[in-house]
């Protein structure tokens, strides 16, 4: 694999700040941003992305984004299937807890998507504007299936949880700021948008390099935990994401998206959510140990993705677009 | 008018994510109030899920000593097995004690 | 009128953000920024205004600023009365209550008014630099004359909670950043605002879209209490802005505004405040039930300017400048 | 000296902004940040200042670097011995107060020092790029020789506290972002930076007035406390920078810096901490009065440095630069 | 030294906007001290004003008896009527106990 | 299983700089959890330092008698003299009482 890619990559202010985030976890030191700037943040990167992709939608056609929708939605229901049954062989988790991871890794995570578009754009290399759309439908798919195969193998089935759960998912920040920034972005269009560029575009990699700080010192924290875990999930937190991404491709290449756009379906496929889909699975699923899920997703998969991944998909999907 | 009597304060630590339910059932249970301050914490159990989705909610409920009782079942009953909580109750003395003890029917 | 008008300002990123926040409160989902960064946002953009406002100011001579500052004088004595009486009419309220909702109409809405600005902005309508002034001028007196009107019918009268509420507006962050920034843009010129003009000005309508989201959520809110509430007050909140608004602009024209000019003067009188004005009623007149002027202010008359009484105010100027 | 540099200091936005705060403090109105808004601008100033340092740090040679970081070195061993030898001198202060008090005037202000780079650059006035690094540098040692100063004098000696003063000065938010952010710009490069330019260097003069807006409101809360202080520490506080400051200018001449250059290093020397001094001092020597440190480089050296102090010490290298 | 005696805890909720006003009665009241917690909350009578103005705050206060009782006084007087409130006191053990009671005439 | 119990809740409110070292002598003395909220007060000594260093901190502690009573003695030998702190104990009633009071032997 090509080393400069990583190297343009890690040599990013972004990715820089995430690693600098972890060098302080690793330190003890406290770095993180107050939580209510916290918030905040992934507010605007949801809504940033959002309009972005709401002013891109209106120049695709209906014929042109139909085939990605489908692709995505197919693979909302395979990944975490995948996930679930490959995490049998590879772990000895119980079904509840197999149930939340494959709901992690059926999702998605916008900051890892976030960093592959800042990626592909200091690269250079184009992709389809309705990305943020196929972001914005595959956060929900694979959370309902990962409980749906957790809730199998439950007893009583605790009704409350789920539609809080299912609340919690569609009507949550993450799906409510995308879609209606989608909405929002499409009724404006590039006039309207000009008066927020300068926010909403012109601070966006700026934004994002504080927020990874902050990921950072998060994902730093988890990667202390691993100690306490085997193998297999760490194992399976590498080697899953490969997978998922490389299928996610695939998919992309087959519904005909350019090898850009394939790329960022195969980043979507291949992280695991961090912020939807451990509240779902908290209020579904509270037999589940939180911090197996979060160890993988947040502590391993995440890093992984934005330091080698993101790369690394690159690469995949230059090759598969040379096959295909 | 001097309405002075007592009630029972109970104060609930629980991760944020449950606050909905939680007060939810608090008023199923006949509290008529409560009063939330943030909070974060460390405890025997703890599952180190707060830190990503917001801390932890401190929660105060003054009520009477039955609508009491009723709140340490639901606690037993929903919380303590799955979820990070902490729980205790004391004895408080309020004016207006009509305010926090009505006989308002469970819902 | 002209729906053209109309539909240009909805389909406006700020005022999209702002229904998106409604929605979101219709739905129950929690779209609210942090307290913290609400706040923070309330005084960037008073101190953006204010910024502004000053270095506009430098450009305007005293005699020019002389008879619209005199007219907003006159127009904030004139509107909480009006308001008062009308209440009379239209309502079963108390003259406490009354004397509330007069002081929240008789002050105004720093929010409306930026967005009356972006409007004119994006349709290339000029308006007078010095509007800033009238702005901060027109957040007292309604309060006060409000005050003194509820006052009148009370009857021991609470001293203390009247100095605290005198102090709250004359030193609350409403007048003391507006003011502020109006001196340090005077002083600083266009020169000093040059460097930072890529925050105080390039970020202005991005960061008017996200506190308007915030409003929606709040806004959104109050609507649901209105259910409560009989006809009459529904029926106060629109009619009486544009009554207001009217009378604005009127003073605008006859005082030798400009058109745009005069419609921001409209927009001023037609606005109620719902953050100053609040506090210094809770703190003067305790007896009165702020939920009735929260939702009137904020859950009618807000929206209603924002979505539709904008464009509906620079309609009325375009047509009153061309008769009087 | 000239008034016309004072004045141009003064009519700056920044520093009007950091007066209304101390109006505001006057009149005891509120016009605070939010803490967590402080935080997070404390935060981005850091890492704002020290990513444009690491990307200037790439275009020196170590050589070129070599001298003023020696030179910073020292001047952080001399001005605390020296504040804590004059105290004795002007006040009647124990030796642990004074330990103290050497330990902020012997590390410097974050804030002070961007105000002055903000000043030469509305003065077309050059500076080395490295300026950021000796910054990082001055930090540390002034602090650990005033706590050794102050140790000297105590019996038994807290151990625990020193080694959390230690940690805390160390690995706190200040050195940890500042360094962290020079590591960081340096990687990245010039490309790299362009990217979060947008974000960490057009917004910084605007970001650096509401910051300075709240500044103005702790100091001018602090100048309140001043009345019980006796005639020795207002002497202190503002005769010591001068000396500091031209010590530092003299090193940053003699260590081969340009005029504008050696004013920074002046400026770092003659300023105060008021952030992380105050934290380490607390825990090392916490029979040390906090309010007499805080009054005096808060309330007193940080106004002065900021309205006077700057545009004097540009005179003082000027003047300097033409005898050495 | 060993200085433990008992003291009063007096916790009250209240609308933040009426902070200085509640403070100050405090102080006049001879309270010596006291602890702010930011909140907010639900209660038989609320009005739905606090959600604009920053919320509620919860202090707590620890007084002697007699300092207690005109606390009460004063919430009775000024509060309770028109402001959204919560009160509650119990005994509490504390050391240095004359920090909080110090004979100090109410200002 | 009803496992209810006393068991004592001691309030610490100190400057926030303090965090680390006294969430450590809590360790150290024997407790098994406590709860943080952020905090803001006013006392006879206070010395104005918390303003600039994130305020103070709240820290609530269930636990044994002799856990809060080695909790004390911290206080009184480590914090009293020197720092801004303000402490009370009360008993409160708790479920899962083994949970505040296991005698695992202090750290
Ligand atoms: N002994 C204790 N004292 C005070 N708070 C506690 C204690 N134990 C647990 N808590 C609180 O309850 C939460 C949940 O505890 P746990 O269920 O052990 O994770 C913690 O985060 C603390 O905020
Ligand atoms: N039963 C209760 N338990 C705890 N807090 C209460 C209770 N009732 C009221 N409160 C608090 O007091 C505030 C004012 O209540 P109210 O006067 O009913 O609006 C609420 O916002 C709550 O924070
Ligand atoms: N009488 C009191 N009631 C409640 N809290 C207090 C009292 N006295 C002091 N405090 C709290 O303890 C902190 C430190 O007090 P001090 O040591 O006097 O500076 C204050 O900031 C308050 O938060
Ligand atoms: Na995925
Ligand atoms: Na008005
Ligand atoms: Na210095």
């Amino acid at each position: 694999m090509s080393w400069d890619l990583v190297a343009t990559n890690i040599a990013s202010v972004p990715v820089l700040a995430f690693l600098l985030g972890v060098l302080a976890a690793g330190l003890k030191a406290d770095l993180r941003l107050p939580d209510a700037v916290y918030q905040a943040t992934s507010m605007y990167l949801l809504l940033a992305i959002g309009l972005k992709g709401g002013v891109a939608l209106r120049e695709s056609s209906l014929t042109e984004v139909a085939g990605p929708v489908a692709a995505t939605l197919v693979l909302g229901v395979i990944v975490p299937v995948l996930a679930f049954v490959i995490l049998r062989v590879l772990t000895r988790l119980g079904p509840v807890d197999r149930g939340a991871l494959a709901a992690h890794y059926g999702s998605t995570s916008l900051v890892t998507f976030t960093a592959a578009l800042v990626f592909l754009e200091a690269s250079n290399i184009s992709y389809e504007g309705y990305v943020a759309t196929l972001l914005t439908i595959l956060e929900i798919p694979g959370i309902l299936v990962g409980l749906l195969l957790a809730g199998r193998a439950m007893s009583g089935g605790n009704k409350r949880g789920w539609s809080e759960a299912l609340r919690e998912v569609l009507l949550g920040r993450s799906v409510l700021l995308l879609a209606g920034g989608l909405v929002i972005g499409y009724l404006a269009g590039p006039n309207g948008y000009a008066s927020v560029e300068p926010f909403f575009g012109g601070l966006f990699t700026g934004v994002l390099a504080l927020f990874l700080l902050e990921m950072g010192v998060l994902a730093g924290r988890r990667l202390g935990a691993l100690r306490e875990a085997g193998w297999g999930l760490p194992v399976f937190a590498i080697a899953f994401p490969i997978l998922a991404g490389t299928l996610g491709i695939i998919g992309g290449l087959v519904a005909g998206m350019s090898t850009g756009g394939a790329m960022v379906l195969g980043v979507l496929t291949a992280s695991a959510s961090y912020i939807a889909a451990p509240a779902a699975v908290r209020l579904a699923l509270p037999e589940a140990n939180p911090g197996i899920s979060l160890t993988a997703s947040l502590g391993i998969t995440f890093p992984f993705n934005l330091v080698i991944g993101i790369p690394l998909y690159l690469l995949i999907a230059e090759w598969l677009a040379g096959i295909l | 008018m001097d309405t002075r009597g007592f009630v029972t304060c109970i104060t609930i630590v629980a991760e944020s994510i449950v606050e909905t339910r939680l007060l939810e059932g608090l008023s199923a249970s006949g509290a008529r109030g409560w009063t939330i301050t943030p909070a974060r914490g460390s405890g025997p159990k703890h599952q180190g899920m707060s830190e990503i989705e917001g801390g932890s909610i401190r929660v105060e409920v003054l009520a009477s000593a039955s609508v009491a009782d009723r709140i340490w079942q639901l606690l037993r009953e929903d919380y303590f097995t799955n979820y990070s909580i902490a729980a205790w109750e004391y004895p408080v003395q309020v004016d207006r004690a009509e305010r926090y003890c009505d006989p308002a029917p469970p819902r």
